[in-house]
């Protein structure tokens, strides 16, 4: 090997690393970084929704003009400075630029990730970088149960995803005996999500009423495939009258195109225990069915606290539609920041906090978010818990919106497993310990 | 020519020095982008082990996602985490696949090679987001590395396995290049240009290809092991899908094949085009790789290596034939 | 002596053509068997069938006393038995001392002995001594797509050679040499051989050669042997003579000149000069000058290899002109795209045939209509069906059920289609039965009757002399005699 | 087995297998006229579908008959293939086409990724939806089932594309100079062919069909981002398994993964993600060149 080029490049590569580090932070703001889906499927009805809802909040943050609670300039008095990136790529670009984000540019606070693939990736990568790292959307329980069990700086704003289809089952027996005499059949995308939803769904629906049975074998379609026909047709030929499809995004977009169109959603009940963002998108076109889960999107219509009503007002006027779910997820996430911080400042007697502090004062805290109050309870206070609400959703000719009725609210603590339990193991043997009622 | 005094084991040495020297310089961020660029370099020194011979394997994210799982599964199921172990395995249980698939793929040639790895490669995705035992789509945490009886935490982890891996790295690549010397090796531009001509010499054309596959296999392990011990984490979609695949000859394009050594600066090169694409340019980055990729194919079609070949090609008698030869190729 | 190859009863057909039947050959130790034949006759299947290249439809083959029939090509090559190619089949971007080491390395190791250096002094030591055994050493730093063909030959037989091979078997080691050169090629090589005590066995056209290096003649006639003989016994044969040699027809070569019709007119229909072609980065043709007069015939007569078809393929474009200027007419024809040759009244027939397998020999013949929508395409087709009767009779057969001689009348056609100012024929009796070849030249004497411009390429004018106006001889890419 | 569900099986076979084959035809004529293998054709595909969404939605604002709406779809794959045929053939391949081609398929991935992001560029992020041409022609009931038309027009779209295009390579003068030019370049040039003349105007002939694809596509799906990743990988694993460059093989490959597929669906949905591959791997392992595609000539 020749030294001359060598050398050469060495002196290239360092000119790169020192023109990447530019940029790093400076001391006073609190540097969020938030990653979010900007590019690929899961963009359009996750990440960008997600990315407008943080967006206000922040700016509303800096401004000072969030309603109480929140009403103080900043977090524990310093300026948001948003640093909003691509979550695309899989797990391990997303360990690479976490790594880059804390190490690199020195933010101060990850919040946000909505595919379970990369929170799984990165969780155990945050607790080594010791970076505070608040989880938005990614629903699978693993990671307090699994990848992390003594979570420092991990913390998740929403319940994990067996409370949604927990919520699912407990809201099909209640109300929808009638449809599902003939056993209830899914179809799912074929990856971890789609995988999690059908087996809590299914435990669950055998825990609560064994006498309805699931169909012989369930369609676990290719994610993104796009292309259903087939698929409708298994549907439409099971005797099975009820159907679970945690199906979300483009895929759910284009399967109720094409199920429509051969009168799938005529003769079936579905339950979409993540179908709330699309029909906020579909309106008219979306098929009458169950909707999940908590008090977000369309569910949190009417939920009349001061923070709700700003946002609800403040999203349309800025965005021109209705804030689905991922924006009350990712703006949930920033709103716990901030009450950490407040919070930790006050417990320091004014001062800005360190980040330990920060941590204790979010730990087994119970706070307000968007509409409602979460609690963080599971997870050794790190994995918060909140009530998950089910309705069925209509199409409302004179509002001309979709509405929700039959509306159930189920307690946090009937449909998440007590502290210290496995979700799946909690489901799997009878739900023991749920609060219902 | 053939006698000119081999450097290439001189310069790896040094180069494996000055990583380790420059470890205690560059910030922890960078340390991560060289060990990743150590583990896809392995890779895409398998591709030139191929390449040379004339074939391009559009799947090699088989081999590396390979190398990947088996120490991620090693790790959860038999709670193995000792460095050496789970990347001894993990190159063996690849090699094992590529010395099975290859007596299929020696058959072929061209296009066909490529896309079929690229169908196996698929298969081996289609299997990992099927299964939940193999963690599905959400992929497999390892636990915290350790070295036979050395456990260290944390940063202190980091460095351990950028020192680690730089040091296998480095025999990985001294291995390979003493492999490219031997007359096996050697039989490269053989395969190639005529294997007819190699038959009636005394060898098979698709035995040395198998061989080759071998090898790139094993290295397509190795470096899958490495970034599954880098990242702390194996999942389908960064490991195994296709495009992943497209990186590693992304790499190997952008290196050339002249050198051992290149790979693993065009892995380096990759992740610092990519680092500074995504945080300058969020929304188009996947526009400037694609372009970077169609300047290197227009402007610099045998790589960031062939920058150095044309300045030593300067001097030295008989070097002239040599870059004949390469047009020729071209 | 005892046998060191025996076959028996070897049977091998492609489709409905049988390339080897009934084949019946001992070579005993120590020989030096020449095997002739036309093109096409079943030679180089022979050798292909022999060495494993091929697995046959039916015999036996021992060698050494050992059947290796199904044995790969590497495992026959590993007992001794190798060949050279009639295309040398060398490693064109390696040198010719990395082509032999190349070749010695694989000779010497085995298993794990692959794994060590190639290069060690020792190895390269016997390199050197081979080199200098073949006379090759001056050329030892060139890549071998540099090397002349002469050379490139001899280093494909040198590497055919490492292993000291029981049996070795040439194919056509002389052709595409100049015939100064063949002769001290064959003194170098033989005597190589020699120093080896190699029994050799070669296919070879030339039988100047054959009647001077060879022992014993295997004559081969459409797949079959037909004269299994010492050399001047051979060569008194009549098959041999009637098949082979086709010196039975040679009579007629007293008619030269006097069917030569009309006189050319004095203008050239197609000017040549000072051309320099190369094929990557070898230089083939060099300071190439040749005209065609209008209404003349002229041959291109030169050996394989020696640059006519290359010569053609400039012409046609195909090759890029690295110097010098072609004209046809007053038409610049370096600065003209390659497709607009036809347009421009130019019509070629490759060497090798070329019809588009799936349409029609009609069809085949109207592609060049088609494509330059020329006028009169139906008279023109009418004449041409007059000249060639027997294409009009085959004319809705597929291209590929005909035969290799129907084929090239297509060919020949097709080219007559668009080449109302110029015919570029490359090779149009080379490959075809005698017969054929023999109709050939009666359509070229008719085409010069009407008064065509034609350029005929050919390795030799035995059978055409006498219709050429003008003869260029080329050799390695030089034109070296006008007359 | 139940002869309602063989034919329903059959049907959706179909009807999937004649997407496999718009997604895979233009690809294979590319392929076969040019010997290259186009990765943009993934990007084609997409923007035929966002073009088409996008074009289809300012359509039906509009109170023109309906049925426009096909010649809308059919517009804007034209449009895209002219356009992008002529940037991508002439800008990019042309130089190229004396690589190794590996180096193509390369070059040709290159620009895929770029691409994909111009399309992110003129887009953005949001999904376009256009269902209205789904509910047309309305629906017809096969052993039972209801099926959409749109679907079942799909497996005659393709039949006539097949048809037409069989008919023009094999009977046509024009097809017949094609095949000129895929035996022998150097000799169709020789006969006065202007390859690159061909060439271009076969790049934009395959262009416009990876756009029809996708623009008949569009009101069946929610037309995103990452669409054109997917299509990709299927539409090579088609064409490696009808032979490159054969139109009756990507036919008759897209018919039997379809089946295949619908097969697995309804029997066993766990193999559902593998059939593909698997029958691409074993069709290789038989048949190395793919269904139709024949064989090399002699080397030696």
């Amino acid at each position: 090997m020749n030294a001359i080029p060598r050398t050469r490049f060495m002196a290239l590569a360092a000119a790169l690393a020192v023109s990447l580090a530019a940029g790093a932070a400076s001391a006073q703001t609190v540097k969020v970084a938030v990653p979010t889906f900007l590019t690929g499927g899961g963009a359009p009805t996750y990440g960008v929704p997600a990315k407008n809802g943080v967006e206000l909040v922040v700016r509303a943050i800096n401004e000072g003009t969030l309603p109480a609670p929140y009403d103080s300039v900043g977090m524990a008095g310093r300026k948001v400075d948003l640093v909003v990136y691509d979550e695309s790529g899989g797990g391990t670009k997303q360990v690479t630029e976490l790594r880059n984000k804390v190490q690199k540019e020195g933010v101060d606070v990850v919040a946000g990730y909505i595919s379970s693939g990369s929170c799984a990736a990165i969780a155990r990568v945050a607790e080594e970088l010791q970076v505070l790292t608040l989880l938005s959307i990614c629903g699978t329980p693993r990671i307090f149960e699994e990848l992390v069990k003594e979570p420092k700086y991990l913390f998740r704003i929403i319940n994990h995803s067996t409370g949604g289809n927990v919520g699912a089952a407990h809201y099909v027996v209640r109300k929808l005996r009638g449809n599902v005499k003939d056993g209830y059949i899914g179809i799912n995308q074929n990856y971890a999500w789609g995988q999690d939803a059908w087996r809590d769904f299914n435990l669950a629906m055998q825990t609560l009423s064994p006498e309805f049975k699931p169909a012989r074998k369930q369609q676990f379609p290719k994610l993104f495939s796009g292309q259903y026909g087939t698929e409708i047709s298994v549907l439409l030929r099971a005797k099975e009258k009820l159907v679970h499809s945690s199906f979300w995004g483009g895929d759910l977009e284009a399967f109720i195109a094409q199920g429509t169109a051969r009168g799938l959603f005529e003769r079936k009940t579905f339950v979409w225990p993540v179908g709330e963002i699309t029909a906020h998108r579909l309106g008219k076109k979306f098929p009458n069915g169950q909707l999940a889960r908590g008090p977000y999107g369309l569910y949190a219509e009417g939920i009349d606290t001061p923070l709700n009503k700003w946002f609800r007002s403040e999203f349309r006027k800025a965005y021109k539609q209705s804030p689905s779910s991922p924006a009350y997820h990712y703006a949930d996430s920033i709103l716990a920041a901030k009450y950490a911080y407040d919070t930790a400042m006050k417990a320091n007697g004014g001062k800005f906090p360190s980040t330990d502090q920060v941590i204790k004062a979010l730990e087994h805290a119970t706070f307000d978010i968007l509409a409602a109050k979460v609690k963080m309870s599971l997870g050794k206070g790190h994995q918060a818990v909140t009530s998950d609400r089910w309705g069925y959703a209509e199409w409302d000719d004179a509002k001309g919106e979709i509405v929700v009725r039959d509306v159930v609210e189920f307690k946090a603590e009937c449909v998440n497993p007590p502290e210290g339990v496995n979700a799946a193991e909690w489901v799997k043997g009878g739900m023991k310990g749920a609060k219902c009622d | 020519m053939t006698w000119r005094r081999d450097k290439t084991l001189w310069g790896l040495t040094l180069g494996l020095a000055a990583l380790l020297l420059l470890n205690f310089v560059v910030p922890d961020w960078f340390t991560n982008i060289l060990t990743l660029s150590l583990a896809r370099g392995s890779v895409a020194l398998g591709l030139l082990v191929l390449w040379r011979c004339g074939l391009i394997s559009f799947g090699h994210a088989l081999y590396f996602g390979f190398g990947a799982y088996t120490v991620g599964l090693m790790s959860r199921y038999l709670g193995i985490t000792d460095a050496f172990l789970t990347i001894a395995c993990g190159v063996v249980t690849a090699g094992v696949l590529a010395y099975g698939l290859g007596f299929l793929l020696r058959q072929y040639r061209g296009i066909f090679f490529a896309l079929l790895n690229m169908a196996f490669s698929m298969i081996l995705y289609g299997v990992l987001a099927k299964l939940e035992e193999l963690g599905s789509t959400d992929g497999i945490s390892l636990e915290a590395t350790t070295y036979l009886w050395y456990a260290p935490l944390g940063a202190e982890n980091k460095t351990a396995l950028f020192v680690f891996a730089a040091i296998l790295t480095w025999g990985v690549a001294v291995l390979v290049h003493l492999y490219l010397r031997s007359t096996l090796g050697h039989m490269t531009t053989a395969v190639r240009e005529n294997e007819i001509r190699l038959g009636y010499l005394g060898y098979s054309g698709e035995r040395a290809v198998h061989a080759k596959y071998v090898i790139s296999g094993l290295l397509g392990g190795f470096g899958g092991a490495v970034a599954a011990l880098t990242i702390g984490h194996v999942d389908p979609d960064s490991m195994v899908y296709w495009p992943v695949s497209g990186d590693f000859v992304f790499i190997a394009i952008l290196s050339g094949t002249g050198n051992v050594v290149a790979p693993f600066i065009g892995a380096l090169m990759y992740e610092l085009i990519r680092t500074y694409a995504f945080d300058q340019f969020p929304g188009i980055w996947q526009l400037i790789m694609g372009g970077t990729l169609l300047a290197i194919i227009m402007f610099l079609p045998n790589g960031l290596w062939s920058l150095v070949e044309r300045r030593r090609s300067r001097g030295g008698p008989g070097s002239a034939d040599r870059l004949q030869a390469r047009e020729e190729e071209a | 002596m005892s046998a060191v190859l025996e076959v028996h009863d070897l049977e091998k057909s492609f489709g409905a053509v049988v390339a080897a039947h009934d084949i019946n050959v001992v070579v005993e130790e120590g020989e030096t068997i020449g095997v002739i034949g036309a093109n096409g006759a079943g030679k180089t299947t022979f050798v292909n069938l022999v060495t494993g290249h091929l697995p046959p439809g039916g015999g036996t083959v021992e060698f050494m006393g050992r059947s290796i029939l199904g044995l790969s090509v590497r495992a026959i090559t590993r007992l001794g038995l190798c060949r050279s190619f009639q295309v040398p089949q060398v490693f064109l971007s390696e040198t010719v001392f990395d082509n032999l080491m190349m070749a010695f390395g694989v000779a010497e190791e085995d298993g794990a002995g692959l794994l060590t250096p190639l290069m060690e002094e020792e190895r390269a030591a016997r390199v050197e001594a081979h080199l200098a055994r073949y006379q090759i050493a001056d050329y030892r730093d060139v890549i071998g797509s540099a090397l002349p063909q002469g050379i490139r030959k001899l280093l494909d037989i040198a590497m055919a050679t490492v292993r000291k091979p029981k049996l070795l078997m040439l194919d056509e080691p002389t052709s595409g040499i100049s015939a100064e050169e063949k002769f001290a090629i064959m003194d170098i090589l033989m005597q190589a051989l020699k120093e080896e005590r190699t029994t050799v066995l070669f296919i070879e056209h030339d039988m100047e050669i054959v009647e001077r290096y060879v022992d014993r003649v295997l004559a081969f006639y459409q797949g079959e042997i037909i004269c299994d003989a010492p050399t001047a016994q051979a060569m008194r044969d009549d098959g041999v003579r009637e098949y082979v040699l086709g010196r039975g027809h040679d009579a007629g070569a007293e008619t030269r000149a006097a069917a030569s019709g009309r006189s050319s007119s004095g203008e050239e229909t197609l000017a040549v000069s000072d051309l320099d072609v190369s094929i990557g980065a070898t230089p083939i043709l060099r300071g190439v000058h040749l005209s065609v007069p209008s209404g003349s015939m002229c041959g291109l007569i030169g050996r394989n290899g020696a640059g006519k078809t290359t010569f053609m393929r400039a012409v046609m474009g195909a090759l890029s002109v690295q110097r010098g200027t072609v004209r046809l007419g007053d038409v610049d024809l370096a600065a003209t795209p390659a497709h607009r040759r036809a347009h421009l009244g130019i019509g070629f027939m490759p060497e090798d045939r070329r019809l588009v397998p799936e349409l029609t020999a009609e069809e085949n013949v109207l592609l060049p209509v088609w494509a330059t929508r020329a006028d009169n395409a139906l008279e023109r087709l009418r004449w041409i069906y007059g000249l060639m009767p027997e294409v009009e009779e085959f004319r809705h057969r597929g291209a590929t059920s005909l035969s290799g001689g129907q084929q090239k009348f297509v060919a020949f056609a097709r080219a007559l289609m668009c080449g109302t100012r110029l015919l570029l024929l490359d090779e149009p009796g080379e490959g075809i039965a005698p017969i054929f070849a023999q109709r050939m030249v009666e359509i070229l004497d008719d085409l010069k009757k009407e008064g065509a411009s034609v350029l005929v390429a050919e390795s030799n004018d035995v059978h055409i002399a006498r219709l050429l106006d003008r003869t260029f001889v080329i050799e390695r890419g030089s034109i070296v005699d006008d007359r | 087995m139940d002869p309602e569900l063989l034919l329903i099986i059959l049907v959706d076979g179909l009807v999937y297998g004649s997407y496999l084959f718009m997604v895979a035809v233009g690809l294979t004529v590319i392929c076969g006229v040019q010997k290259l293998l186009n990765v943009t054709h993934g990007a084609l595909y997409a923007f035929g579908a966002y073009l088409a969404a996008t074009l289809l939605i300012l359509y039906f604002r509009l109170d023109w008959p309906q049925f426009g709406a096909f010649a809308v779809m059919l517009l804007s794959a034209l449009f895209l293939g002219v356009v992008f045929g002529l940037i991508i053939e002439r800008g990019l391949l042309r130089h190229l086409y004396h690589e190794d081609e590996h180096i193509i398929v390369l070059a040709t991935f290159a620009a895929f990724l770029v691409l994909e992001d111009v399309l992110l560029l003129i887009w953005g992020t949001d999904p376009y939806l256009a269902p209205e041409p789904l509910g047309l022609l309305g629906a017809t009931e096969i052993a039972g089932l209801p099926f959409d038309n749109y679907s079942l027009s799909m497996v005659l779209l393709s039949a006539v594309v097949a048809a037409v295009l069989w008919y023009g390579l094999n009977r046509t003068q024009f097809g017949k100079l094609l095949l000129a030019v895929i035996y022998d370049r150097e000799l169709a040039q020789a006969m006065g062919i202007n390859v690159n003349r061909i060439f271009l105007l076969t790049f934009m002939l395959g262009s416009f069909l990876g756009a029809l694809g996708g623009a008949y596509q569009a009101p069946a799906i929610s037309v995103q981002p990452g669409i054109g990743v997917e299509v990709i990988v299927l539409a090579f694993a088609v064409v490696v398994i009808g032979g490159m460059g054969s139109i009756p093989g990507a036919l008759i490959g897209s018919v039997i993964v379809g089946v295949a597929r619908a097969f697995a669906v309804h029997q066993e949905p766990a193999l559902e993600l593998f059939v593909i591959y698997m029958i691409m791997a074993a069709v290789l392992i038989v048949r190395p060149q793919g269904l139709f595609a024949p064989a090399k000539p002699r080397t030696i």
